[in-house]
């Protein structure tokens, strides 16, 4: 199996774990990526509020690319990636005058062919061989943290359900972790206020943080580098918000697969986080 | 010199919204163009295609079909009904080359006499435009010795 | 050759200004066919119709043609006239000079000759006409109301005082519907038994009124005045004749833990029970599916206890056909479940409950005998949090339509609640408050106002359980967004009101038209709410869409008026404006080549199926016939026939074709 | 009076003016899009190269297949009645089939029976029939056991034969010899070829007078029932034939006016004997499939002393369902009765 | 082929049918319909690329229905055919016995239902000539068309083989035989080919189960069945139903959606 890769800026910056992750896994499992060339950012956090017609040239200009380069699909991990570039894809199909107007812009042409996956669609389609694979089962209480990008708004991203996702879910079981009841799923982590409005941050992912642990959790798993960053970048000014100190660790789903793959911790990242990812008695409790 | 061109409009319409609607334009007394000649059913539903075939071969330039808006039918569907049997007639006058420019689906209610009046006046305007449906004119009594 | 009479009206200046009336009546004289023609200064007067009348007879006219207005106007007026003159009505027919011609067009010549035109072709379509009669129709004087909720009981009163026999088929052990249910109603509170019992209780009393409680349709043939409607009677294990009704079985029934349906799941009742003590009838039924004996085939206490010796195990269900003119649907509504909203926790915990729970938890009748105890734990809530259009006016998840009684009962249920519990707090998350009704919007204005409920314009986005609490996540809509958190020990959801159960299967057996949400529909949207386009059903209440008591109840009545209409008449008189299956003489018999492509263009299930068979009753051919009480003369069928065996009376294919090649 | 000429390939062209400088159109087979059907030519180069037939048969140029025979207009008081005048021009009919020449004796039986058609004769009059002979044959042939072959000279006014760098021109009526005077020069003197030999070989299939004789004895004979069980009672075999002449008569009006036309008609649709009382004499196909057969073996011979079909196998051609007429000919013909 | 036979031979020498309607020998290569009434006939039966004749017009023809039950030789089409006839209630469940014929192998279908679920696993695609021909017509201008079908119109003898060939035809009284009024023109002039044809196009729209028999009856060539096809084609796209796949009838145009999509009604 080969897959178009669009690693987006995040993955080689705050992110290069779910970058080192992504690759490591699926080397393993026996994908090949092919890394869409000459990519540029995909605008997501501030194009689409500040300019329409470069919130579309930008993710256009990379699908023309990977049409050029022969792709007929791309791997985006980055949740915040894949929602533009698909919401930018859409929009220009339902719009051919929008269309002629970007392909003037990017000055290459587009015709939109390339499909755009998220990493859970790519690894549910490798659920068997990685269930095969699982050196390490992953015997964890998991819960599994979607955010608002991967699943919403559903006639964009068309994936899973938008409330109570559970791909995620049972990927994470198929690895043996247990993934608890948790209402959070979806809510907002405070994402575009990261380097902002820290204290928003706090508040949001602190609620997330807190009852994920209540709720018997010993890792928050992610699979959007904006989310990651929050629950783990961000976790001093949590911990600070509520007065407590809160151990438990957020990791990328690519990076609990590597693991239950057996792969070594280096190579998915594992030392880039600040919050510690250990596995002891205590390392999900309150002290 | 020749008559000017004055159009042969045949309108097909439905008893309980487009000629309501066409009596309320009369009420209203907006004037339109006086080429149009009515013919009155008691819903789409009764608009055979034979008619609309018959019309032209009689001679009209001009064809206006018109009922009451979807989901206003008197008989609650004779309109829908219609409405699938002209979308496929549509395509099978296109498939026979016949000028469907010449032939104005519409749906009026009963409230809309100033659109009467001007779906009337727009069909008039644009056959005239189009000149005498000869094409079709030409194969009526064609290929008889 | 036709000898038809042409006479045109000036209508003062309405036609005679723009139209040269004279010359059109001149050039009509030169149509074949006509053998009279004449204008006037007003037809439609007295000595209008008097001179025409006089013309018919002069000149032994057969057809006439009015040139003047509309005949959405005055056709009645002159095919009144025409038929004094001793001519069949329907070989008149009018050209609309007026309408069509001289107020929409400038005066000229063109005008003149548009006029002449419009006659033309009547007369060529007159020259096809033919004499047509009325339809009559036998009427059988019985109703059927299906449904005995308010709505039903209210037609069947109605029609019962009205002097016809009516059946009244409800298929639960009572008669009462979702109205008995209720604590208190709109915008009175008063108690809702309090003024239901005494309906209840009339309409198994009244003479006109037999009750088939436990029953259901199960299959309608015929048409209007003249249906054959057969009705399962389910076996209530109990012959009813015995049985008293003094409730010994009830109280010995061993098997005591079966979740109550009358109480919403929130109650549990026995194996042979009454849905609720004041039912109507008071005969118990027995449970087939929970009854001990019929699990395990022991126990039989209740036969035992019987002091008459009522109970029937081997009892079957019974089929009764019945001859009914009229039938009204009267089948009410259903209430979405809590388990449709993943993001309220797909209504798993006990203390998210919808509206009905709630009319429950408040009865005084009611599994806590009105006082709020939340379901989890029994415990009094402190807070309430109710939340309306939940999947109401919900494209993504729920119905796009607004279920209408929920703003009111919300508002009705906060109040109950602060009635109930002073201390409490009552929070009401809400898009709109549609309160328009008699003094509808003071009721909500008092829920705000006088008892403290705190409405909050936004929606919720989530519900989670933490630390025994409902956490319910919104938004202040009219406070920016602000999001609002509270924590509340019971979650209200006001949840969509859609149609009942089995009413797309009962829609199918009636031949009756449905919404695709499964409502049954109107015949038209603004002026025939109460009927169905199938002639002789009938509509009231919340099966045709969301509606409240009083509507319910108002509809009921229309509907009722309908019935009686119809039924003060021994015969139907119809338009003869109907579609008919031409016969042939044998070998054809018809041009209907039984493909029944017809059958389901038809709105009004007026096509059946006829079999023509030999002197030895062997079936020759099948063929369509339209049923002329139900046909309503749309014409649809005859545009669909490829044979042309079906025709339309009054817009005939020779008539048509006429007018056509006179064109 | 048959002369026979030597007529060279070249020469064609100048007998195409010299027919053409007449006055005359010049009806010929040509070729469209696959299809062989008689066509106007100006050049010998025009007309379809190798054909056996043309589809539909040449009979329509004397008898077309809808044609006015009178209109009328109505004024107020007043019918006035026009009789269509036969657009008849003078034409010729080059290479069409012996055997399609033969059928204009056949139409002619009928159209100057009891009464003579005018619209038929106005064009027979002005039609003059060069035929060719035939050099190859198909298994729908049997010109040879109608009576005809395939160099047969009944109903052509001059008949070539080709033969090695031109053709045998027989010219045989006096039409002919107009054509024959138009360009003599053309028209060499015959070396006596002998033009059976480079005739097609068409074997004849079955006894026809036995036929005709014994077909009044076999009308109920389970054979015709046999054979139409697959016709599908169309008119394809009747419209093509050369010899088939029912027609139709259509009225076409409104109010104000109106025309009578005449048109093909078949006895394989079962509308044509229905009845307005809804009888039908001919219910069945295998009635109407009896009815082509018996009208054409032995009515014809009883009223008009010569066969109804010539044998040229354009309806077994033209059949959707491969009604061979030879083949069930042969097989009644077998039949012992 | 020896399989088929052999069941010709068991169902006629049982008496389960009164004869096997199938392909025999015809006229040089073509091929024939064929009724083997006797099991000595059956030898007759042919089967091959040039079998192509949509058999079930004749399950509705009289001669054919007296015979007795007949079992059917059914190439797809031909199954399309039967199973739209079911549908118009022109043959019952079990009046025929069904010998399915797919890329040479037979399946006997006893039932609708059998028949239905036979036909639903097969992808039913047009004929290679009849796209490239639906194509070229569909890329002309209008007035082209408009020329080109006059042109093969002019053709037209009203002969009704493409009528009489067709399974869907089975009307006994067709609308070309209506004269009361005479709405399409007896005649075969230019008006009353060209309004034959539009009328024989809007009566298989929803019903044509595209075996191009028509097209093959055409004495003249004429390419009729690009109409009905196209016709067909285009109540498929429109409304996604298809004639010749259930025996219940969902015939389109006596049905609709109340959002049934189109974007020229003003």
């Amino acid at each position: 199996m080969r897959i178009g890769y669009y690693p987006g800026c995040s993955l080689l910056g705050s992110s290069r774990e779910f970058d080192e992750s992504t690759r490591a896994v699926l080397k393993a499992l026996g994908v090949e990526l092919e890394q869409v060339p000459d990519w540029n950012c995909c605008g997501a956090s501030s194009a689409h509020i500040l300019n329409h017609e470069l919130s579309l040239a930008l993710p256009a200009r990379i699908l023309a690319l990977a049409e050029q380069a022969g792709l007929t699909e791309i791997l985006a991990p980055c949740a915040a990636c894949s929602n533009r570039l698909l919401s930018a894809q859409q929009e220009l199909e339902k719009h051919p005058e929008l269309k002629a107007a970007i392909e003037k812009a990017i000055e290459m042409p587009y015709q939109g062919t390339v499909k755009i996956v998220n990493i859970l669609e790519v690894l549910d389609r490798l659920k068997d061989r990685i269930a095969e694979k699982v050196k390490a089962p992953f015997t964890k209480h998991v819960a599994s943290y979607y955010g608002c990008l991967l699943v919403r708004p559903p006639r964009v991203v068309n994936f899973d359900r938008p409330e109570d996702p559970q791909s995620m879910d049972l990927l994470l079981k198929a690895v043996g972790a247990t993934p608890v009841e948790w209402p959070f799923k979806t809510e907002c982590c405070g994402a575009a206020f990261s380097v902002t409005r820290t204290d928003i941050v706090a508040k949001l992912s602190g609620k997330l943080v807190k009852d994920a642990v209540n709720r018997g959790a010993d890792a928050i798993v992610v699979a959007c580098p904006m989310c990651h960053s929050n629950l783990d970048l961000r976790r001093a000014e949590i911990n600070d918000y509520l007065q407590k100190e809160y151990a438990i660790p957020a990791m990328f789903i690519t990076q609990v697969i590597g693991l239950a793959l057996g792969l070594d911790p280096r190579d998915l990242g594992l030392h880039r986080h600040m919050v510690p990812v250990e596995f002891t008695e205590t390392a999900g409790v309150q002290s | 010199m020749a008559e000017p061109f004055e159009p042969k409009i045949t309108a097909f319409v439905c008893n309980w919204c487009t000629y309501a609607g066409a009596d309320l334009t009369g009420t209203s007394r907006i004037k339109y163009q006086s080429n149009v000649r009515v013919l009155r059913v008691p819903c789409t539903g009764r608009i055979d295609y034979m008619m609309v075939l018959k019309a032209l071969h009689k001679g009209a330039d001009g064809i206006i079909v018109s009922g009451c808006h979807p989901n206003d039918c008197h008989y609650t569907s004779g309109n829908y009904h219609a409405r699938r049997r002209w979308m496929v007639f549509k395509k099978m006058m296109e498939v026979m080359g016949v000028d469907m420019r010449r032939i104005t689906f519409s749906w009026v209610s009963a409230a809309e006499g100033a659109r009467w009046a001007q779906l009337v006046n727009e069909v008039t305007d644009q056959v005239r435009a189009l000149g005498p449906y000869s094409e079709f004119r030409q194969i009526v009594g064609a290929g008889i010795e | 050759m036709s000898r038809i009479g042409v006479f045109t009206c000036h209508c003062g200046e309405n036609i005679g200004a723009t139209v040269d009336c004279a010359k059109v009546a001149e050039m009509c004289k030169d149509i074949p066919g006509v053998a009279y023609s004449v204008d006037y200064k007003y037809m439609c007067s007295d000595p209008g119709q008097r001179m025409m009348q006089e013309a018919i007879k002069e000149h032994k006219l057969d057809g006439v043609v009015v040139a003047a207005c509309s005949p959405r106007m005055h056709e009645p007026t002159f095919r009144r006239a025409v038929a004094n003159a001793g001519v069949n009505p329907y070989m008149c027919e009018m050209a609309n000079l007026r309408e069509h011609c001289s107020w929409v067009h400038e005066k000229g010549e063109a005008t003149t000759h548009k006029a002449a035109d419009l006659i033309r072709v009547l007369v060529e379509k007159i020259k096809h006409n033919e004499p047509l009669f009325p339809i009559k129709v036998p009427v059988t004087r019985t109703a059927m109301v299906i449904g005995g909720g308010v709505g039903g009981i209210q037609v069947a009163l109605d029609i019962a005082n009205g002097g016809h026999k009516v059946v009244l088929v409800e298929k639960s052990p009572s008669i009462g519907g979702h109205m008995s249910q209720l604590s208190e109603t709109f915008p009175t509170l008063d108690c809702s038994q309090c003024i239901l019992t005494p309906r209840m209780v009339e309409a198994a009393q009244h003479p006109n009124i037999t009750l088939m409680t436990y029953s259901e349709v199960e299959k309608v043939d015929g048409f209007i005045g003249n249906f054959k409607v057969t009705v399962r009677k389910k076996a209530r294990k109990l012959d009813e004749k015995l049985c008293t009704g003094c409730g010994l079985c009830i109280q010995k029934c061993p098997n005591k833990k079966i979740s109550d349906e009358f109480n919403e799941g929130l109650g549990t009742r026995t194996a042979i029970y009454v849905p609720f003590p004041q039912a109507v009838p008071n005969k118990p039924v027995i449970d087939t599916l929970n009854c001990t004996f019929y699990k395990t085939g022991k126990c039989k206490v209740c036969e035992k206890l019987c002091p008459t010796g009522a109970i029937r195990f081997e009892q079957e269900d019974e089929l009764v056909t019945l001859d009914i003119g009229a039938i009204v649907l009267a089948t009410g509504f259903k209430l979405m479940k809590t388990d449709v909203f993943p993001e309220y926790g797909y209504g798993k915990s006990k203390d998210i409950i919808d509206g009905m729970q709630f009319e429950r938890l408040a009865s005084a009748s009611g599994p806590t005998s009105g006082v709020m105890k939340r379901p989890s734990d029994g415990k009094e809530p402190e807070t309430v949090v109710f939340i309306a259009c939940s999947g109401s006016r919900d494209r993504s998840k729920g119905v796009p339509y607004c279920s209408k009684i929920c703003c009111m009962y919300t508002a009705k249920h906060a109040m109950l609640y602060k009635h109930k519990v002073h201390s409490g707090k009552a929070y009401v998350f809400y898009m709109d408050i549609r309160a328009a009704g008699k003094d509808y919007d003071e009721f909500v204005r008092r829920a705000i106002e006088e008892d403290d409920v705190k409405y909050i314009r936004g929606r919720v986005s989530k519900i989670y359980e933490e630390d025994g609490k409902l956490v319910v996540m919104g938004a202040d809509t009219l406070m920016g967004g602000e999001p609002v958190e509270i924590r509340a020990d019971m979650v209200v959801l006001a949840t969509a009101v859609q149609s009942n159960e089995g009413s797309e299967e009962l829609a199918q057996t009636l031949h009756v038209s449905y919404d695709t949400y499964g409502f049954f529909a109107e015949a038209h949207p603004k002026l025939r709410p109460v009927e169905t386009n199938t002639a002789g059903i009938f509509l009231a209440g919340a099966c045709q869409a969301p509606r409240d008591i009083p509507e319910t109840v108002a509809q009921a009545s229309g509907a009722a008026a309908k019935v009686v209409g119809l039924f003060s008449n021994d015969e139907l008189t119809r338009e003869p404006i109907v579609a008919v299956v031409n016969r042939l003489p044998a070998p054809a018999y018809s041009h209907c080549v039984g493909c029944f492509l017809c059958l389901s263009a038809c709105p009004y299930q007026a096509i059946e199926q006829e079999e023509i068979k030999s002197r030895s009753g062997e079936v020759i051919k099948t063929l369509a016939r339209i049923n002329p009480g139900l046909c309503q003369g749309c014409g649809t069928c005859v545009a669909t026939c490829r044979t042309k065996a079906i025709d339309l009376q009054g817009f005939s294919n020779e008539q048509i074709y006429a007018e056509l090649m006179t064109l | 009076m048959a002369n026979t000429y030597q007529l060279s390939r070249e020469s064609l062209t100048s007998l195409f003016g010299a027919l053409r400088k007449d006055g005359r159109r010049i009806l010929a087979p040509v070729e469209s899009d696959g299809r062989i059907g008689l066509g106007e030519v100006e050049a010998p180069a025009q007309v379809a190269g190798d054909y056996l037939q043309t589809i539909m048969s040449a009979k329509e140029v004397a008898f077309p297949k809808v044609e006015r025979l009178l209109s009328y207009t109505i004024t107020p008081g007043q019918v006035d009645l026009k009789d269509a005048e036969p657009k008849a021009a003078p034409t010729v009919l080059f290479g069409v089939r012996p055997c399609e020449a033969k059928a204009f004796g056949a139409l002619d039986a009928v159209f100057n029976w009891d009464y003579r058609d005018k619209f038929f004769n106005a064009r027979l009059e002005k039609l003059a029939v060069i035929g060719l002979s035939c050099t190859k044959a198909d298994e729908a042939c049997f010109c040879t056991s109608v009576g005809g072959g395939p160099a047969d000279t009944a109903g052509s006014d001059i008949l070539l034969t080709p033969v090695a760098d031109g053709y045998l021109a027989e010219v045989l009526t006096e039409k002919g010899t107009a054509i024959l005077n138009l360009a003599s020069d053309l028209f060499k003197p015959g070396n006596g070829v002998d033009k059976v030999a480079v005739a097609a070989k068409v074997e004849a299939a079955f006894d026809q007078p036995a036929l005709t004789a014994k077909l009044p004895g076999m009308f109920d004979s389970e054979v015709w029932v046999d054979q139409s069980l697959r016709c599908i009672g169309c008119g394809a075999c009747a419209f093509v034939c050369p010899t088939c002449v029912c027609f139709d008569i259509q009225e076409e009006a409104d109010p104000k006016q109106g025309e009578r036309l005449r048109c093909w008609d078949s006895c394989g649709f079962h509308m044509f004997t229905l009845h307005a009382s809804g009888h039908n004499p001919r219910e069945v196909q295998s009635a109407r499939w009896r009815q082509r057969i018996y009208h054409k073996f032995s009515y014809y011979p009883q009223r008009y002393d010569q066969l109804g079909c010539v044998g040229c196998g354009k309806c077994t051609r033209a059949c959707p369902v491969d009604m061979n007429l030879k083949e069930h000919l042969t097989e009644a013909a077998g039949v012992t009765a | 082929m020896e399989a088929l036979k052999q069941r010709a031979i068991e169902l006629l020498e049982k008496g389960e049918v009164k004869a096997v309607l199938g392909y025999a020998k015809g006229t040089g290569q073509a091929r024939r319909a064929f009724f083997a009434r006797q099991p000595g006939q059956v030898d007759k039966l042919v089967l091959d690329e040039a079998c192509t004749q949509n058999l079930a017009a004749y399950a509705t023809k009289h001669e054919v229905k007296k015979l007795g039950r007949v079992a059917i030789v059914a190439p797809p089409a031909t199954q399309r055919a039967l199973i739209q006839l079911m549908a118009e209630r022109q043959l019952r469940d079990g009046d025929l016995a069904i010998l399915a014929v797919d890329e040479g192998a037979i399946k006997e279908l006893g039932s609708a239902a059998a028949l239905e679920e036979h036909l639903a696993l097969k992808a039913q695609g047009l004929d290679a000539k009849d796209k490239t021909l639906l194509a070229k017509l569909d890329a002309m201008s209008r007035e082209d068309r408009w020329a080109y079908w006059q042109n093969e119109f002019s053709r037209c003898m009203k002969c009704y083989a493409c009528r009489n060939s067709c399974p869907m035809c089975y009307c006994e009284h067709c609308t070309m035989d209506c004269n009361r009024p005479q709405w399409v023109p007896v005649a075969s002039h230019s008006i009353g080919n060209l309004e034959y044809h539009m009328v024989r196009t809007m009566h298989l729209a929803g019903r044509c189960v595209e075996c191009g028999d028509c097209g093959r009856a055409c004495p003249v060539g004429i390419p009729v069945h690009l109409l009905t096809i196209s016709a067909e084609e285009t109540v498929h796209e429109l409304f996604g139903q298809r004639a010749g796949a259930k025996a219940k009838l969902d015939y389109a145009l006596s049905t609709f959606k109340t959002d049934d999509k189109e974007s020229f009604i003003r």
